[in-house]
């Protein structure tokens, strides 16, 4: 076997593995460090697939700097452990495991018809990566997708105006009284007569 | 170039304009008397068309052509001929009347004017549009206008009523909706590219497939069925005619139906003829489904409103009966029977409307005795119920008759059963008119004042035309009868009977043996 | 065999004819505006135009006289009426000998009547609006009988209907009245839209409407079976019109109008319409095999079963009515064995003596103050001498009492039915004029005759001479008019009808004088027992009737007609309404549309708990989705 | 070494004047205490002026059909959506300023340059000509939507921003996987190349079909086409009502464009495999919106379903593929875009102090009270409703007329059935607007505050629309050169 | 390389349907956050195996990208859900159903 081969074997199926940890963990925590596993493993099927650059990446920013973040935020709103397992919605769990299993088999036949379980990498690939993966990424980023890279800017800095404006506490938190109290006048005597239309509007 | 028919059909938008611009600032009365003035115009502009209308030549008149949207092949074309400018001249006559008659109305008068005014618009466009999709957007504005009228100042249960007539009408007219666009999306092989232009597609419509052609009638017979209201597709009409302010139902009967039957006549008969002697016997039998069956509804309502309700579903069948036998007689007939039901009902609502103003009632159980407090009232009333009746002399009569021999010529049976709602008719009619008019004086009715200057004003030219029409209907079917002939010369081929006139000079020429006639 | 006759051209005073019916139209008008302001003129107005249209009809008629019979024949166009395609129908008018006749008793009875009325509505608030009715029946009826076409005679048909409407329920305030007068109508209507489908089955036929088109053609054109479906349409409405069975019922309820209107509507023109319908179409009658004998039967069952009814009746005016119905019933009978002219000569003497009685029982209710029961009567003759001697003129013309109008009208007809072989037809038609002799004397026996029964018999008074002047008119012409229309073998009237409506039959059986013998002999017996049992004091007549019960309870309610009517036909009528309009309608037809209502509705309701707030449900319908989606893909692959 | 590509930033010039207004905007927001409203608006106007004006002058620029490396298209169906898009823009801002002056609690500075950065995001998206700029620009106007929605801070906008998000994000994962599988399919993302690499094909590559049937899934989430519309009523009803009005009317529009772009380029080859698939969606979309918004009792959340369904009328229009299928789309957007901002307005007129008062119940006798809103209302749901004259009946004849021409005629037909269905709910405000009795009124008297804002704001889009009924024709140029896409 | 691009793909598809199952199922709005997470990921693996098949660098680039939009949707999806936990003291998505029916 060689040695791609045994490597994607390996971390397969502990992404797979660690996926399903992440979503049947109780604890967010636990959660979290299974999905930072998951993307290690990615992390190497990233590298058999001659992508350094993105390797690194993987491992850089997702795995450490936005899962940190993710679980700095677990850890301020305490919640790791909020999760309780009981399922009120009917039938959702096994709703949920039959679609996730009809789409892998819809994928499946699409790649089996598309591309075919055979079809091996083909060669070449060290002649467009010329001059290093990183390099010639960064080529193909700064020349030809150049605009998308700028346009990403746009995206971070709506990011951050969101974590000012959602996050930010407010300069006077409306209190629930408040809210209550301004419901309550004019919204409760509108849902009572929603209800009298009801009763009169409906066709006979 | 001739703008006429376009000021006829767009007069009364200046008045909504003008109401609208008033706004808070227009008194009621104001508001009034723009609306009267604007319908009275109108009426006199219709006039002027007429005028310059030549009833001998059969063909659209006063034609008035315009690109609006090239790009789908919408064209603004209006023209009348001999069926259209009758209902034409009919509805911007009713209008004034109905505006005169609404002096009464309280409540927000300036939208009541809106509405009156844009109804207009409307309806006198559904009539002289002669492109397709032109056509179906008055028709379907009718909708609007109407609305508001049976909603806003209806009675009791006028949302309902409101609500139903609506959707109603709007769930028939979505098949005529599709249907237009099939044959637009058919007449992309013409020279012209695609268009609605009726004339064009007439040619058009004449190469469809047999099947295709007759899906296309019934889409568009359903949307005009309902509009019509052809049983069993008429359960809108009691409740709107019952809940409508007086005005609406006068214009609702005396105009709005008659948008459906036009509409067969003018689009169904005309683009597929070959599917209309198709279903001929189908629509026929419903047509005398609904003569019989309105009438023996209306026999046992208690309430009048309700009543004249059911008898225009009864009256409306043998519009269609007259219309589906094809022959110079009954199709004139119907368009004859179009204008005076118009008229006839109209008056009836008119008069109801008068009476329910003063005895805030509309149940029969609860007048009586009137005819002693308000005897002109009830007199022009009585002259109304037997316009209605088929009183030879009045109006009612020539149409039916017409009807029910030009049909009777066809199909024995349709004729013979369509005669029995004239029994029926003088049934409930006379009935109704007994409980209203007749017997003793009811204690809260004492006083009541009878017909006033201003409703005089409004009956008299109705009740004039009632007669007048009775009396001379040569005034109308000399321009209808041209128009009539074309239609049928496309739908019945040659050899069948299209004029019971001529069948005695047939026989007798080529010598044929009387048939066996009919199997008594 | 009848034939077409050759319009003459226009001569003389003919073109005048359209002034026959305007004449009392113009009157209509002016009193139904203005009457009100009017006051008293109104009558004498309206009078005065019946009079002057008389007038008129009688210099018109006098004009066609000179013109030779073959020739005697005027149509007057006045205007197209309806034009459609090859369908044309002019407003025309027709003078014939036919009409002539008609015109001449409706203008000239109607003369009579309404000078009478002047008197009896004087006290009438609305007595206007009833002249201006009156005089629009007398348009109409001119209408009906000069009609050139079915469709004018129609007209006229449905128009005197109207006023008969209007002037039955003249007194709406009292429900009765109002009942009346809308059962007279739709009973009445329901014979007429036969007509109209048969007006409808001639135009099929011959593709108009016009008397001389149609019967010029008739033989050619139409087939026997065809000819049968007309006729018996038109037959319809003559039924109706007239008042035979099976409609019958409407007439005695008529009797609630004012009884000038009985007179003159119920009695002296409009009943006799059917019988002038029939002999106006006999051309197309005569072409089927089954119609007159149609018409025989019916007119015979008519008279019998009118004739019995009358004598049951204890209204004074329900007898009239009755007698109305069964000596129609001889004039159908007489159409029917086409002795038409017969028929023609009984409805122009009818037209005489029953005015004349209507009128006399008028004057009577007038004289007891509104009270129209027999049996509270008695004696009058005294108090009321001329309304009681006309009366008994009258009654004897009726009874068929020589030389009276009314027997040689039945003679004749007896005489016909004895010599073309229908013996069933003679004797029975003997019967019915025993009948009438027992029902009319019956009447003027307990009305006139013995002791006043009542305080109003014996202060009743007579009317004024604006009422009794018409009475001793129509008297004289009740005595007269036998001689006048009869005098020669052939018959004055018969021959003059001749060119319109064919010979009288003619055959042999027994001898003339015969028959005429045994016909007075029939009528002065029915007098005679009449006597006996109501006025010679020698009969115990509540005994009488009490041993004949339940004859009598039924014949008071006229066989229950109107009880069979009620129960067979109105009880079920309103049954089906009611489930039509309130089942069929409310619950399935518009239940089906508002079930699509409540359908989408309640769709409506249940697909928005879809939207249950929880995101992780929307995920799973969006799931859903993009896996339906991807297999549907999938399964193309 | 790096080789430069040819800079030509013309055609993106719109984009970068209101991403660099948005940039203003902020920074004033940072450094401004009290952070007054008329400046926010000037600041942000100015912004979108600038942008018109730079589309405006797109009208006429040749260039290639592409720039930036093929990454922008160049043509005017761009300069069409992006100047439906400002002028929703423009009238959400209106709105929204009205809005906080009623709210000022849930105000924010950040919500001009907000709309500005969404706008941006909506017009890329229409321009874009490479699927990794949708994706951005798709992820763009979401997350600035995103940040809208919960803007206020209010338990409703929160709650509604929360479920925007989860789904967004989860709906874009799949988006994603489309463009994955599209480049799998072709090797290239720019939609051109993926054309000319489909075309060769004949019975379509099965990645391509994933591909597509994910990017409509992507894209049906945005336009709100069910099944994928879940999100709709919850977001619709939470967000205040001016970011409703605003996103509504817009992610519809760029949304729609974008598809249009894609569908009609990249995928045209494609055209018998998505129609069905488009037809299907409109179908369910039609009947869900039309049904389901009947049973509803708060007027945003009605309108959400309403939105729902017109997303499947706009999808009916494009089964007719090409030329046809883009002007029906177009016209439809532009009346949809004007009676949806246009309904908004006026609820949020009605409603005051923020999300009260958004019942049916309140709009009893709204025309005693406000004449002008009450009639405005009137107009904006009869278009909705597709009835003359109004643009909402021209666009319905545009989308059937083409979907009947590609021989979707059940399609229509259920489309206009369900169009009746839906005149139901509409009419049902007209019926509490006009139609009550003057005592049963008084107990819910409503009052709008009459400020004139709101009232330009509503007026505009009224205008447009009885101007798109009456002369639909004044747009017929604009429409073709829509319906023209260059690649 | 011996190992088949499909292999990858699949593997893809497996971790993507994963992916859903969790958002589907769990009801911490940081876990249905990260489940999200965890599709992207997967469509990313997609995306660069595609790119070695084509032989070219779109897809490691669209890879890219869609990593700098993850980054992203984080920020805004914890501001999101801070907000929520400060108005809820919750994160359970499952009580945020105000908005229904």
């Amino acid at each position: 076997m060689p040695l791609d081969n045994l490597v994607f074997w390996v971390f397969a199926p502990i992404s797979v593995a660690s996926a399903i940890g992440m979503i049947v963990m109780r604890n967010a925590v636990h959660a979290a460090l299974f999905l930072v596993v998951n993307f290690f493993c990615i992390a190497v099927m990233y590298l058999l697939l001659d992508a350094p650059f993105l390797f690194a990446v993987q491992i850089i920013v997702y795995a450490g700097a936005i899962m940190v973040l993710v679980l700095f935020v677990i850890m301020l709103l305490g919640v790791a452990r909020g999760d309780d397992l009981r399922e009120r919605l009917i039938a959702q769990r096994p709703l949920a495991v039959l679609l996730a299993l009809a789409f892998v088999a819809e994928i499946f036949v699409a790649v089996r018809a598309g591309i075919g379980f055979s079809t091996k990498a083909p060669d070449g690939f060290d002649a467009v990566n010329e001059g290093g993966n990183t390099q010639a990424l960064g080529e193909v980023l700064f020349r030809d997708y150049f605009l998308p890279f700028e346009i990403t800017s746009i995206l971070l800095i709506i990011a951050a105006i969101a974590a000012t404006v959602l996050a930010q506490r407010r300069a006077r938190p409306i209190t629930q009284a408040e809210i209550e109290q301004r419901r309550s006048p004019s919204t409760d005597r509108g849902a009572a007569v929603d209800e009298q239309i009801e009763v009169r509007e409906v066709p006979r | 170039m001739n703008r006429l028919l376009t000021l006829t059909t767009f007069l009364p938008v200046a008045g909504v304009v003008v109401v609208l611009v008033g706004g808070r600032a227009l008194r009621d009365d104001v508001a009034r008397a723009v609306a009267l003035v604007t319908t009275i115009a109108t009426f006199l502009v219709s006039l002027v068309v007429f005028g310059k209308f030549d009833p001998a030549v059969p063909g659209y008149q006063l034609v008035e052509q315009a690109e609006w949207v090239p790009a789908i092949g919408l064209g603004y074309i209006v023209g009348v001929d001999g069926v259209s400018i009758w209902l034409v001249l009919l509805t911007t006559f009713l209008f004034p009347i109905a505006v005169l008659a609404s002096w009464p109305v309280e409540k927000d008068v300036r939208l009541y004017m809106i509405a009156m005014l844009a109804l207009e618009t409307a309806v006198v466009g559904s009539f002289l549009a002669l492109d397709l999709l032109l056509f179906f957007l008055f028709f379907e504005a009718i909708l609007v206008p109407m609305y508001f009228l049976i909603g806003g100042w209806g009675s009791a249960r006028r949302v309902y009523a409101a609500i139903k007539f609506f959707l109603y009408t709007m769930a028939g007219s979505a098949f005529l909706f599709l249907a237009t666009l099939f044959l637009w999306s058919r007449s992309s092989g013409l020279d012209g590219g695609a268009t609605f232009d009726l004339r064009a597609l007439t040619e058009l419509a004449g190469g469809l497939p047999v099947t295709t052609a007759r899906w296309l009638f019934l889409a568009f017979l359903v949307a005009f069925a309902v509009k019509v209201p052809l049983f069993p597709l008429h359960t809108w009409l009691p409740d709107a005619h019952t809940e409508a302010p007086t005005a609406g139902s006068v214009l609702l009967a005396g105009v709005l139906l008659k948008v459906g039957t036009y509409g067969i006549i003018r689009f169904n008969l005309t683009l597929f003829p070959e599917a209309s002697r198709y279903f001929a016997d189908l629509v026929s039998i419903l047509a005398v489904i609904g003569i019989l069956y309105g009438a023996v509804a209306a026999l046992i309502q208690t309430d009048i409103k309700r009543l004249v309700a059911y008898s225009s579903v009864s009256h409306l069948g043998f519009v269609v009966l007259g219309i589906f036998a094809f022959t110079a007689q009954g199709v004139t007939g119907g368009v004859l029977q179009m204008v005076n039901h118009g008229l006839a009902t109209g008056a009836l609502f008119l008069l109801v409307g008068m009476m329910y103003e003063r005895t805030h009632t509309r149940e029969l159980a609860r007048m009586g005795g009137l005819a002693s407090v308000m005897p002109w009232l009830l007199g022009t009333y009585l002259f109304a119920v037997f316009a209605s009746v088929g009183l030879p002399g009045l109006n009612s009569f020539v149409g039916e008759f017409l009807v029910i021999a030009g049909t009777f010529a066809v199909n024995q049976w349709y004729g013979a059963l369509a005669a029995l709602a004239v029994i029926l008719a003088a049934i409930y009619l006379l009935w109704s008119y007994q409980r209203v008019a007749y017997g003793p004086v009811r204690d809260e009715h004492r006083g009541l004042g009878d017909l006033n200057l201003r409703e005089s004003v409004v009956l008299a030219p109705v009740l004039a035309l009632l007669l007048v029409f009775g009396v001379y209907p040569k005034l109308l079917t000399d321009a209808i009868e041209p128009a009539v002939a074309r239609v049928i010369e496309r739908v019945q081929p040659a050899g069948q009977t299209t004029d019971v006139g001529e069948v005695a000079v047939q026989q007798v020429e080529i010598g044929l043996v009387p048939d066996g006639g009919q199997q008594e | 065999m009848v034939g077409a006759l050759a319009p003459s051209e226009a001569t003389g005073s003919l073109p005048l004819l359209w002034l026959v019916p305007s004449l009392p139209l113009a009157g209509a008008a002016v009193n139904l505006f203005v009457g009100r302001r009017l006051g008293k003129a109104a009558g004498w107005l309206a009078t005065a135009l019946v009079a002057a249209s008389f007038a008129v009809a009688v210099v018109v008629v006098l004009d066609l006289l000179a013109i030779g019979t073959e020739e005697r024949l005027y149509v007057q166009h006045l205007f197209d009426w309806i034009t459609v395609g090859a369908f044309e129908v002019g407003a025309d008018l027709r003078l014939d000998a036919l009409s002539s006749t008609m015109i001449l008793v409706v203008t000239g009875v109607g003369s009579l009547i309404h000078l009478y009325s002047i008197g009896y509505m004087a006290h009438d608030a609305r007595s206007a609006r009833f002249f201006a009715y009156l005089n629009l029946f007398v348009f109409f009826m001119l209408v009906l009988v000069l009609g050139a076409n079915y469709l004018v005679l129609y007209l006229g048909w449905e128009g005197v209907g109207l006023c008969s409407y209007l002037l039955i329920g003249f007194w709406y305030e009292k429900t009765e009245n109002a009942n009346a007068a809308k059962k007279a109508f739709v009973t009445t209507r329901i014979g007429d839209t036969a007509m109209m489908v048969g007006l409808a089955f001639i135009v099929w036929k011959f593709g108009t409407l016009d008397f001389e088109a149609v019967f010029g053609s008739a033989g050619a054109q139409l087939t026997e079976a065809a000819a049968t479906g007309i006729a018996l349409l038109l037959l319809g409405g003559a039924i109706g019109k007239s008042a035979q069975i099976p409609l019958q019922v409407w007439l005695p309820d008529a009797m609630a109008g004012p009884t000038p209107v009985s007179a003159l509507i119920h009695a002296a023109t409009m009943v006799t319409a059917g019988v002038y319908l029939v002999v106006r179409s006999a051309p197309l009658f005569e072409l089927s095999d089954i119609a007159l004998p149609i018409v025989l039967v019916i007119g015979l069952v008519t008279m019998l079963v009118a004739g019995t009814a009358a004598l049951g009746q204890t209204d004074i005016k329900r007898v009239l009515a009755y007698s109305t119905v069964s000596q129609l019933g001889y004039m159908f009978l007489a159409a029917g064995m086409r002795a038409y002219a017969a028929a023609m000569f009984m409805l122009v003497a009818h037209a005489f003596y029953k005015a004349l009685m209507f009128l006399g029982s008028g004057s009577v209710i007038h004289g007891m103050h509104d009270e129209q029961d027999m049996r509270r009567m008695g004696g009058l003759l005294r108090r009321m001498p001329v309304t009681g001697w006309t009366f008994i003129v009258g009654a004897i013309a009726l009874a068929g009492v020589p030389p009276l109008a009314g027997f040689f009208a039945k003679d004749q007809l007896l005489e016909i039915a004895n010599h073309t072989g229908r013996p069933v037809v003679w004797i029975l038609g003997t019967i019915g004029a025993l009948l009438s002799a027992l029902y009319i004397g019956r009447l003027v026996f307990l009305t006139f005759f013995g002791s006043a029964r009542t305080e109003q018999a014996e202060h009743a008074h007579e009317s004024p001479s604006v009422m009794t002047v018409p009475l001793v008119i129509l008297a004289i012409g009740a005595i007269g008019a036998g001689f006048v229309l009869n005098s020669t073998a052939e018959g004055r009237i018969a021959h003059y009808l001749e060119p319109v409506v064919g010979e009288v039959p003619h055959g042999d059986g027994l001898p003339v004088w015969v028959l005429g013998t045994i016909g007075s002999t029939v009528a002065i017996v029915g007098l005679v027992l009449a006597w006996l049992v109501y006025a010679s004091g020698k009969v115990d007549r509540a005994a009488f009737e009490e041993r004949l019960e339940p004859l009598p309870r039924t014949l008071r309610n006229g066989w229950y007609w109107d009880d069979a009517y009620a129960k067979l036909l109105v009880v079920p009528g309103k049954a089906a309404a009611r489930v039509t309009a309130f089942v069929v309608d409310a619950k399935w037809v518009d239940g089906l549309v508002n079930g699509v209502g409540r359908g989408v509705g309640g769709l409506a309701q249940v697909g928005r708990l879809l939207q249950t707030g929880f995101v992780r449900s929307y995920a799973l319908v969006f799931l859903v989705g993009a896996v339906a989606l991807l297999a549907w893909i999938g399964v193309r692959l | 070494m790096i080789r430069t590509p040819e800079l030509d930033l013309w055609p993106l010039l719109p984009e970068l004047f209101l991403a660099g207004f948005g940039i203003i905007g902020m920074l004033f927001e940072a450094f401004s205490k009290r952070s007054p409203r008329p400046v926010h608006l000037a600041i942000a106007l100015a912004g979108l002026l600038a942008a018109t004006a730079a589309t405006l002058a797109l009208w006429e620029y040749g260039g290639a059909a592409t720039v930036l490396a093929g990454t922008i298209a160049n043509d005017r169906f761009a300069v069409v959506a992006r100047l439906i898009l400002l002028g929703v823009a423009f009238l959400g801002l209106l709105l929204g300023t009205h809005y906080f002056d009623r709210d000022p609690d849930g105000y924010r500075g950040e919500f001009y340059p907000l709309v500005l950065f969404a706008t941006s995001g909506m017009t890329l998206i229409t321009v874009a000509a490479d699927l990794i700029v949708v994706f951005l620009a798709l992820e763009i106007l979401s997350l600035a939507l995103y940040v809208l929605t919960g803007i206020t801070g209010h338990r409703h906008a929160n709650e509604g921003a929360m479920k925007y998000f989860l789904l967004g994000a989860f709906s874009s994962s799949f988006f994603l996987y489309g463009i994955a599988m599209a480049y799998g399919a072709t090797g290239t993302t720019k939609i051109a190349d993926i054309a000319n690499a489909l075309a060769g094909t004949t019975d379509g590559h099965p990645l391509a079909l994933v591909a597509t049937v994910m990017l409509l899934i992507g894209f049906g989430f945005k336009v709100s086409a069910a099944p994928f519309h879940m999100w709709t009523p919850d977001v619709y009803q939470g967000a205040p009502t001016p970011v409703t009005a605003f996103m509504s009317a817009a992610t519809k529009v760029a949304a729609f464009m974008a598809l249009l772009r894609v569908l009609s380029v990249a995928l045209q080859p494609m055209e018998w495999d998505w129609t069905p698939i488009v037809a299907a969606l409109a179908a369910v979309s039609v009947i869900v919106g039309s049904v389901l918004a009947i049973a509803q009792t708060d007027v945003k959340r009605m309108l959400a379903y309403s939105s729902v369904a017109h997303a499947g009328f706009i999808l009916t229009g494009i089964t007719a593929t090409g030329a046809a299928g883009i002007r029906s789309a177009t016209f439809y957007l532009i009346a949809y875009a004007a009676m949806t901002i246009g309904a908004f307005g006026v609820v949020m007129m009605v409603s005051f102090r923020g999300e009260e008062r958004t019942s049916l119940a309140s709009y009893r006798g709204l025309h005693r009270t406000d004449p002008v809103a009450a009639g405005l209302m009137a107009l904006f749901l009869i278009s909705l409703a597709g009835l003359p004259p109004t643009g909402g009946f021209i666009a319905k004849v545009g989308v059937f007329g083409a979907a009947i021409d590609g021989g979707y005629w059940w399609l229509s037909l259920i489309g206009v059935l369900a169009s009746v269905a839906a005149a139901y709910f509409y009419l049902r405000v007209i019926v509490l607007m006009y139609m009550q009795d003057d005592d049963d009124v008084t107990d819910a008297v409503v009052t709008t505050d009459g400020s004139l804002l709101p009232r330009i704001a509503v007026v505009i889009p009224a205008a447009l629309i009885l101007l798109l009924g009456v002369f639909p024709g004044v747009i017929s140029d604009f429409l073709d050169a829509a319906s023209v896409l260059r690649w | 390389m011996r190992t088949p691009i499909a292999y990858f793909v699949m593997l893809s598809g497996v971790l993507f349907a994963l992916g859903t199952v969790g958002v589907l199922i769990r009801r911490n709005a940081l876990l249905i956050f990260m489940s999200v997470e965890l599709q992207l990921n997967a469509v990313n693996l997609s995306l660069i195996a595609f790119s070695r098949m084509h032989n070219e660098l779109d897809g490691q680039i669209l890879a890219f990208f869609s990593m700098v939009v993850a980054a992203a949707e984080v920020v805004v999806g914890l501001a999101i859900i801070v907000a929520i936990y400060r108005r809820r003291q919750s994160v359970n998505v499952d009580d945020a159903r105000e908005l229904r029916w």
